[in-house]
């Protein structure tokens, strides 16, 4: 899931030829496609979805700030454009989603990370991103050899509180006596923490100093500041949503213990072939470690000798004998 | 409105003591403050065994958080010694980050600082037009800048950077790094002794250690910066003129001044310094421009500067409070706020005994008194600080010092008045 | 004196005119140094509105105009509330609380709720105001601070008291009671959507404001402290008392300024409430030279160019973050030609005298005597 | 820049060249809605003192603005030493060797004597000890009393004037400009004053100057023009006019002859003070134990060095500041606690000494400016609301009736001529009839006729019962006006002196300690 492969252009210009074409209208967060992080991981859903299926789409991005309307509008000039499958990317676009879905009934509707909109031509698309944070978790505690490990949250929003108590309780699954520092950058509706790695370092860099060696950033573009603390202190760090080893800057690749995936990709390629091949269902799907829509990544190698105790975790929960806690 | 009223009230305000009431602080006066400070650190490092409070980690953060805050600051401060009220700062700042991520992409890192110089004088070029040049209200100009700044490069970002490996709409591929300094054989073993943890000594070899461990190139721009923006202004001629625009134009004017070349060169410098205060951000604090990256510190630089009673000295004590407690609640979180509960209590407690004891005002007092004990209460009763509160404190900290401080703040006397030449006298 | 009368008026039209004028080639020339479609931006922003999105512009209208006011009764006494920001925020989430409780029937669950919102606002607002005139803490610095402040105590307090349910992913308060929620009237053909019923709380206060300020002693004290805080005092205005009653007054205003939200739309408040009006309102404020007309014009421009670029990457594939520019380019370009504009009357005015005078430079004593 | 330095001051002496220092020809300027010159003819001979005398708005001030490049005419031509220049800006006045002290000081309070020196001069000595000991040379050579280091703030009017006159001199100016120089100084500090231009004079210096004060005019003048509407009237020699040729060579008509008055003092106290005290920034109370008593019908006059304790009595009084100790009495009533808005609504009129931060709106209409200080009564409200109608009609009837020169009562405060701003002010307190008005320097600045009007306009109220606290620097005025005069030094009251049998001399004696002890010199009766 990343920008860097994918080209300037958006795919509105290669609208053309065939009528039966799918069309898919992508409403992005704030931030937008080649954030580097969540609405890429959609972006890439949407690029694969193209190439291989060869649909018709359009995109649009939210500012921040912006007033409810403004996301409904969005929605509808999608749809008024003529694309008449919309895939939501946040949960700010719950209410908006619910409503123009009401509206439209014949469009179908997927909506990222909320079950707050349902509807009988809604899918929603969420995550169990406590899983595949309990999983990194595990790997933090395994590496750490100092029994103290972080957490850098972004926004203190309910999502990326998943995040920690996922990561929390697969530390504390190794490690029951683990130390876990952790930090939100900013409170809602300041989601200035998302963005500013200047906090991200400053966060991490205290909790290294305070003995962790691991630190996971659940902080969107703020994890930069971590890998270059990880970096600067000779410790370890996780990323967040793609393949960090792959994506993140290449010099500080090599702190990157692993990334907690969550594969929006994946969901948003689902939607879209479900579309297409007319097996739309409307209701929550979840995207879980068993539906392969949550996973930790190896890239780098730095996980291999602990991947078969990680794997072994990843199979409880798959079979359900590890219930993990969303909350913290 | 005018933007000319815009801090007068607490300085006419009725019962404040005539003017003429000025106090300079002698050198060592701060030193003693200085040593002062460290000491009650440590005293509340010691009582609360909060190890961070004065840890060399902590103070490097914080002197990373107060460099952008405190050359938003400077950068104000140049302005407003001319009279031209700059509320535009943190627009100029944001154009900073993007000419820094623009410049340092292509260029690389030390491009990437002139970028940043360079958009931040554009953003004061156009508030230097507006007030300047049109005579338009300052605080108008100043939004309007902020505005167009937050504009400008939100979408220049998604223009160039979108595509670009590593890139994107929202933020640039990443810039190399900038130098920075350590001074070997010190700064270790200066780190063993503060790894001692012994009363004031290892405090204030946290302090000596900051500053000579990985300091950057562009914290030693900045400190020189504001050396040489005192020198500039107060011991030469220049600044001298540039000075007697903000203090009274006409009177300028009548003398032979260029009221205008000077107002206009100095919001340029002020865009100047607010721009690099951005390419702090995106270079050192980063290696990568972002959307959002400035968070207000624009906002928070002009604080500074008021805070710093238009001074250079009180700006960079505004910033380092600002950065210091910021540094302090980021990496320690409620464990390190918790145990400033402790110094807070004390704190109020010690201005409710001297509101009864000297100033003969009991009800103040008792209330000061009581607000201690619920904050001592509050310390004894918990371990730690809830983090959505910890978040506040470096606001919390600046007001508390503001309204505990017995301050005489005096703007410039012609601050944010339009001037126009020929008119006025 | 008929014609003068129309050069005025030319004058007076001539500023916003020459404004946008301004503005469209600005803009434009950004669009084309950038290489973005020009016509194309414009055709967008220029298209007449759909009916639900006049709905949207007038909504969202509504609600800036009350930031805007709150912000402009501080200005007209040369105070700068930076706080609307935090102000609105606190009195929301102070509201949403209560009303969500619905201890109290419909219609007098929303009143009581408008009041705890202003009584919220002004309190909040009243910490600067005090800080101010027994501390002499600059309200600019001290509302920074506590816009800060409110966003950590409200997610704090949110935190207590909101009831989340898993994969909703937004905390928000207890949603208010149906007979509490407004539906808003369908004034606009053509849509279902509704304008806000709140909007009278908009035009409410717009009333009292020049109401207010204009008609009232009360007014006029709190202009005089704006125009000369001085000559106020020695003419017996508590300019100590006037700081904190505008204070008080400003922050009411802005505690208003979430509630077309919380009745008309939201119904909670949480995590995804609107961020960001108040300093918006400053923008609007001065963009309307806090003129209770003027700043209706500008929030609803502010909504219009909003509203209409929302579809910019849509239509023309151009980053709607080019409205940022438009917008500030218009504020500087409003006052730049006002400013203009004005001195040009002057010299107008100027040569109108002298012209006057040379014609009758033989009649004995015109010179000095008013012309 | 200007690179003059006394050495060529003095070739100007020796050098005796015949062409004039100074001619205007017709200079023609305009504003909106008045034209403030209008073929201004004045020949000002080199080493001389030219005086400019007209009514409030005559255009003296303008003409000034023009001669100092401070505003650009109209029309006609400026000739220094017989050279025709084009003056742009101060600069360029400055370098043809024009030197001007504004009325309204163009000092920078915030910045010390030095710096508001050197400004705009660094070029000739720094910034530094160079010019710090240029200045303390140029003090001493004319004993100005002014140190280089002082701040600006802390100095009181006669001290800022010579700051003023420093930084001409510093500037090695030619030709001096000095918009109502005397204005605001005591007797004393006027001989002092009118001493230092002698002075300049004999050093081939040239000054011009403008005043109201007939009597201060004749004596130190050689040559005397009139401006009457804007435009010259006449240049007359000193030595063959009276004061009141002059006076009526001004206002252009014949002057009112000043009646004298029975006395209508009554034994009717209307305002008591007793033993009011305030503390002061030092170790010296700027009001010390002070008691006086105002009955009905009479006028009370305070003299005194500016800096004295006066603007803090009559702050005091009109409750703007807390006394630490006494009690002020309005017709048997405390009113030491009251606020401002109280004691003016029971009756106490105020003309405020500095009447731009005081006691107008200058970017607010006339007719706003008329409510002010009298916002809560008629005919300017109707209960909580305003009364636009009437307070615009009663503003008509002021301007009017006070003579207030106006093109209409819609302009703002600031583009009146300060002489004008003043006839509103007391036009606007003299309307709601107080019982007690605290008038300080109510004709500062304005004009002989202007002048004797407010002083009928305060007699006719005095003979209804208005007790008045009347605070001035024109001893002329104190004398003529005052039932009783007492002088204030210090903080502190003196006795009482007879108006009929004392002499300005007196109490210029009396204002410096010097009538009771011999040995203080006036400029240190300023405390700050
Ligand atoms: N900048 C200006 N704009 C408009 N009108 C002005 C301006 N300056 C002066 N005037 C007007 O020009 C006329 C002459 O003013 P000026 O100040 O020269 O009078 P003056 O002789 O100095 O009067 P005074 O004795 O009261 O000082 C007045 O009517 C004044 O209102
Ligand atoms: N730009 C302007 N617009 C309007 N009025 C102005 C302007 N500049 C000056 N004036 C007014 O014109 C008048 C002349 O100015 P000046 O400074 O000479 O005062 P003055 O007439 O000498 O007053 P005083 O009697 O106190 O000496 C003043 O009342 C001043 O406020
Ligand atoms: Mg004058
Ligand atoms: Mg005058």
């Amino acid at each position: 899931a990343c920008g860097n492969s994918s080209n300037t252009s958006t795919s509105g210009a290669s609208s053309s030829g065939g009528a039966a074409k799918v069309k898919i209208g992508m409403a992005y967060d704030v931030g937008g496609r080649g954030d580097q992080s969540f609405n890429d991981a959609a972006a890439a859903g949407l690029d694969k979805a193209k190439k291989d299926l060869g649909i018709d789409a359009k995109e649009a991005e939210a500012t921040q700030g912006e007033p409810e309307s403004a996301r409904e509008e969005r929605l509808q000039q999608l749809i008024d454009a003529g694309y008449n499958n919309v895939v939501a990317v946040g949960f700010a676009y719950a209410p908006a989603v619910a409503k123009i879905a009401k509206a439209n009934p014949d469009v179908k509707f997927a909506i990222v990370d909320s079950t707050d909109a349902t509807g009988a031509n809604i899918e929603n698309l969420t995550f169990a991103e406590q899983e595949g944070s309990y999983l990194v978790g595990a790997a933090a505690a395994l590496k750490s050899k100092t029994g103290n490990i972080g957490f850098v949250g972004g926004v203190n929003v309910d999502l990326i509180k998943k995040f920690e108590a996922g990561y929390v309780a697969g530390a504390k699954a190794v490690n029951p006596n683990i130390k876990v520092q952790v930090k939100y950058l900013s409170q809602p509706p300041d989601f200035s923490g998302f963005g500013d790695p200047a906090k991200g370092k400053t966060a991490a860099e205290g909790m290294y100093q305070n003995g962790a060696d691991v630190v996971y950033h659940a902080a969107g573009g703020s994890g930069g500041g971590v890998f270059s603390a990880a970096k600067a202190a000779g410790k370890l760090a996780i990323g967040v949503d793609s393949d960090q080893a792959l994506t993140a800057p290449a010099d500080v690749r090599s702190v990157i213990l692993t990334s907690m995936i969550k594969k929006v990709d994946v969901a948003v390629y689902s939607f879209i072939t479900d579309v297409k091949d007319n097996k739309f269902q409307s209701g929550n799907k979840v995207f879980d470690l068993k539906a392969g829509g949550v996973d930790y990544a190896t890239t780098g190698g730095l996980v291999n000798d602990i991947k078969a105790k990680l794997d072994a975790y990843k199979q409880q929960i798959i079979d359900g004998k590890i219930q993990v806690p969303t909350k913290p | 409105m005018s933007a000319a009223g815009l801090h007068v009230s607490s300085e006419v305000l009725p019962e404040t003591p005539p003017k003429g009431t000025r106090r300079r602080i002698s050198a060592p006066t701060v030193v003693g403050i200085f040593l002062a400070a460290v000491a009650v650190i440590s005293i509340l490092r010691v009582v609360t065994g909060a190890n961070d409070l004065a840890s060399s980690g902590a103070l490097a953060a914080a002197i990373g958080l107060a460099v952008p805050i405190g050359m938003a600051g400077l950068g104000g401060l140049w302005s407003e010694r001319a009279g031209v009220v700059n509320i535009g700062l943190e627009g100029m700042m944001i154009l900073g980050t993007w000419g820094a991520g623009f410049f340092g992409w292509h260029w690389g890192p030390w491009a990437g600082l002139f970028g940043a110089v360079l958009m931040g004088v554009v953003g004061g070029a156009i508030h230097a037009l507006a007030t300047v040049v049109f005579g338009v209200d300052h605080i108008v100009s100043g939004v309007a800048v902020n505005i167009i700044g937050l504009g400008v490069a939100k979408y220049l970002a998604a223009r160039v950077f979108t595509g670009a490996a590593g890139g994107g709409p929202t933020q640039s591929p990443p810039v190399a790094d900038l130098p920075s300094v350590t001074v070997p054989g010190a700064s270790s073993g200066l780190g063993t002794l503060e790894q001692k943890h012994i009363f004031f000594v290892s405090d204030l070899a946290g302090v000596v250690r900051s500053v000579i461990t990985d300091l950057s190139v562009v914290t030693i721009i900045a400190v020189l910066l504001v050396v040489a923006t005192w020198w500039i202004l107060w011991k030469t001629a220049f600044g001298l003129r540039l000075r007697s625009c903000g203090e009274s134009p006409v009177a300028a004017e009548t003398l032979g001044v260029n009221v205008y070349r000077y107002k206009f060169l100095a919001v340029l410098v002020s865009g100047g310094l607010a721009g690099l205060g951005g390419g702090y951000l995106a270079l050192v604090a980063a290696n990568i421009y972002r959307d959002g990256q400035t968070g207000g510190r624009g906002y928070i630089g002009l604080a500074a500067m008021i805070f710093g009673n238009w001074r250079p000295g009180g700006l960079v004590s505004g910033a380092a409070l600002f950065g210091y407690t910021d540094a302090v609640q980021l990496r320690g979180g409620g464990t390190t706020v918790h145990a400033m509960l402790l110094l807070l209590a004390v704190l109020i407690a010690a201005v409710g005994v001297w509101q009864i004891w000297r100033k003969h005002a009991v009800v103040q007092g008792i209330i000061a008194l009581g607000t201690a004990a619920v904050v001592a209460l509050w310390f004894v009763l918990s371990n730690t600080v809830p983090d959505e509160i910890t978040g506040m404190t470096p606001y919390v900290a600046t007001l508390l010092v503001l309204a505990f401080a017995s301050q005489r703040l005096r703007m410039p006397a012609a601050d944010g008045q339009p001037y126009r030449k020929g008119e006025g006298h | 004196m008929k014609a003068l009368d129309l050069r005025k008026l030319g004058l007076a039209v001539a500023a916003p005119v020459l404004a946008i004028l301004v503005a469209f080639v600005v803009t434009s020339i950004v669009l084309l140094a950038a290489k973005d479609p020009v016509g194309a931006v414009w055709t967008q922003l220029l298209t007449p509105p759909k009916p639900r999105l006049v709905v949207a512009i007038i909504n969202s209208a509504a609600v800036y105009y009350l930031s805007a006011i709150a912000v402009a009764v501080g200005f007209r006494m040369n105070l700068f509330n930076i706080g609307v920001d935090g102000q609105y925020r606190v009195a929301a989430f102070a509201a949403a609380v209560f009303a969500g409780q619905g201890w109290l029937p419909g219609p007098l669950n929303v009143l009581v709720s408008l009041v705890i919102a202003m009584v919220a606002g002004a309190f909040w607002a009243g910490i600067a105001g005090w800080l101010k005139v027994t501390r002499g803490v600059s309200e600019v610095i001290s509302t920074i601070m506590l816009n800060a402040i409110a966003t950590a105590l409200v997610s704090f307090l949110l935190g207590k008291v909101a009831k989340s349910t898993s994969g909703s992913n937004v905390t928000n308060t207890k949603t208010i009671p149906a007979d509490s929620q407004l539906g808003g009237f369908g004034l606009i053909p053509g849509t279902p959507n509704k304008i806000y019923t709140l909007i009278l709380v908009s035009i409410l206060i717009g009333f009292l404001y020049w109401l207010v300020l204009n008609k009232t002693r009360f007014g006029y004290d709190l202009r005089a402290t704006g125009r000369s805080e001085s000559a106020a005092v020695a003419s017996g205005v508590n300019v100590k008392r006037m700081v904190l009653t505008a204070m008080l007054i400003s922050g009411a205003i802005a505690g208003l300024v979430g509630m077309p939200l919380l009745f008309g739309q939201d119904f909670s408040y949480g995590t995804t409430f609107q961020p960001g009006l108040g300093f918006a309102g400053i923008a609007i404020a001065l963009l309307g030279r806090n003129n209770p007309i003027g700043v209706a014009f500008g929030a609803l421009l502010w909504s219009y160019l909003e509203q209409q670029s929302n579809g910019l990457q849509i239509t023309a594939n151009v980053s709607s973050q080019i409205v940022y520019i438009i917008q500030g380019v218009i504020v500087l370009a409003v006052v730049i030609a006002y400013e203009v504009v004005r001195r040009t009357g002057l010299r107008m005015e100027q040569r109108r005298v002298a012209r006057e005078l040379s014609e009758t430079t033989t009649a004995p004593t015109p010179e000095g005597a008013p012309a | 820049m200007c690179t003059i330095t006394d050495s060529a001051i003095a070739q100007v002496g020796t050098g005796s060249s015949q062409a004039p220092a100074v001619e205007l020809r017709g200079i023609t300027k305009r504003f909106p809605g008045v034209v403030a010159n209008k073929d201004i003819e004045i020949t000002v001979r080199r080493g001389t003192v030219h005086a400019i005398v007209g009514e409030n708005g005559a255009g003296k001030s303008t003409l000034m603005k023009i001669l100092y490049g401070v505003q650009r005419p109209d029309e006609g031509t400026i000739t220094v030493d017989g050279r025709e220049v084009h003056l742009h800006s101060p600069s360029d006045a400055i370098e043809a060797g024009i030197g001007m002290v504004f009325q309204h000081f163009m000092l920078a309070d915030n910045l010390t004597v030095l710096e508001n020196v050197v400004l705009g001069a660094e070029k000739m000595y720094g910034i530094g000890d160079k010019a710090r000991a240029r200045i303390e040379q140029i003090s001493s050579d004319y004993g100005l009393d002014v140190h280089a280091d002082d701040m600006v703030a802390d100095l009181g009017v006669g001290k800022r004037q010579r700051v003023e006159i420093l930084k001409v001199l510093y500037r090695g100016a030619k030709t001096l400009i000095l918009d109502e120089p005397t204005a605001v100084l005591v007797p004393q500090e006027v001989d002092e004053l009118f001493d230092n231009l002698r002075e300049l004079k004999s050093e081939g210096l040239t000054v011009i100057f403008i005043s109201h004060k007939l009597d201060e005019v004749l004596s130190v003048a050689d040559d005397i023009t009139v401006i009457r509407r804007g435009t010259t009237v006449a240049t007359v020699d000193p030595k063959a006019v009276t004061a009141r040729q002059l006076a009526e060579l001004m206002v252009g008509s014949e002057l009112p002859t000043p009646s004298t008055e029975e006395s209508t003092v009554t034994d009717r106290p209307i305002l008591t003070i007793r033993g009011l005290s305030m503390p002061g920034a030092g170790e010296r109370p700027v009001l010390d134990d002070v008691s006086l008593t105002i009955h009905a019908g009479e006028v009370l006059g305070i003299a005194g060095v500016e800096g004295n304790g006066q603007a803090e009595l009559v702050e005091a009084i009109m409750g703007m500041r807390e006394p630490s100790a006494g009690t002020v009495e309005l017709e048997g009533k405390d009113i030491t606690e009251w606020d401002v808005r109280q004691i003016r609504e029971a009756g106490v009129g105020y003309i405020p000494e500095d009447r731009h931060r005081h006691a107008l709106l200058l970017d607010a209409p006339l007719w706003e400016n008329r409510m002010l200080g009298h916002q809560t009564e008629d005919p300017n409200v109707k209960g909580p609301w305003v009364d636009a109608k009437g307070a615009k009609a009663d503003t008509e009837r002021i301007v009017r009736e006070y003579d207030v020169r106006t093109p209409s009562i819609f302009v703002t405060a600031a583009s009146l001529s300060g002489g004008n701003q003043q006839k509103l002010i007391i036009g606007r307190e003299m309307s709601h009839h107080p019982r007690v008005l605290i008038a300080a320097h109510p004709t500062r600045g304005v004009d002989v006729g202007a002048q004797a009007a407010i002083w009928d306009h305060i007699r006719d109220a005095r003979r209804e019962g208005l007790a008045v606290l009347l605070i001035s620097a024109d001893l002329d005025e104190l004398i003529g006006l005052s039932d009783t005069i007492r002088v204030i030094l210090r903080g502190q009251l003196s006795g009482e002196f007879d108006p009929d049998n004392v002499t300005a001399e007196d109490l210029g004696a009396a204002m410096t300690g010097a009538g009771a002890r011999h040995t203080e010199t006036a400029t240190e009766g300023e405390p700050r």
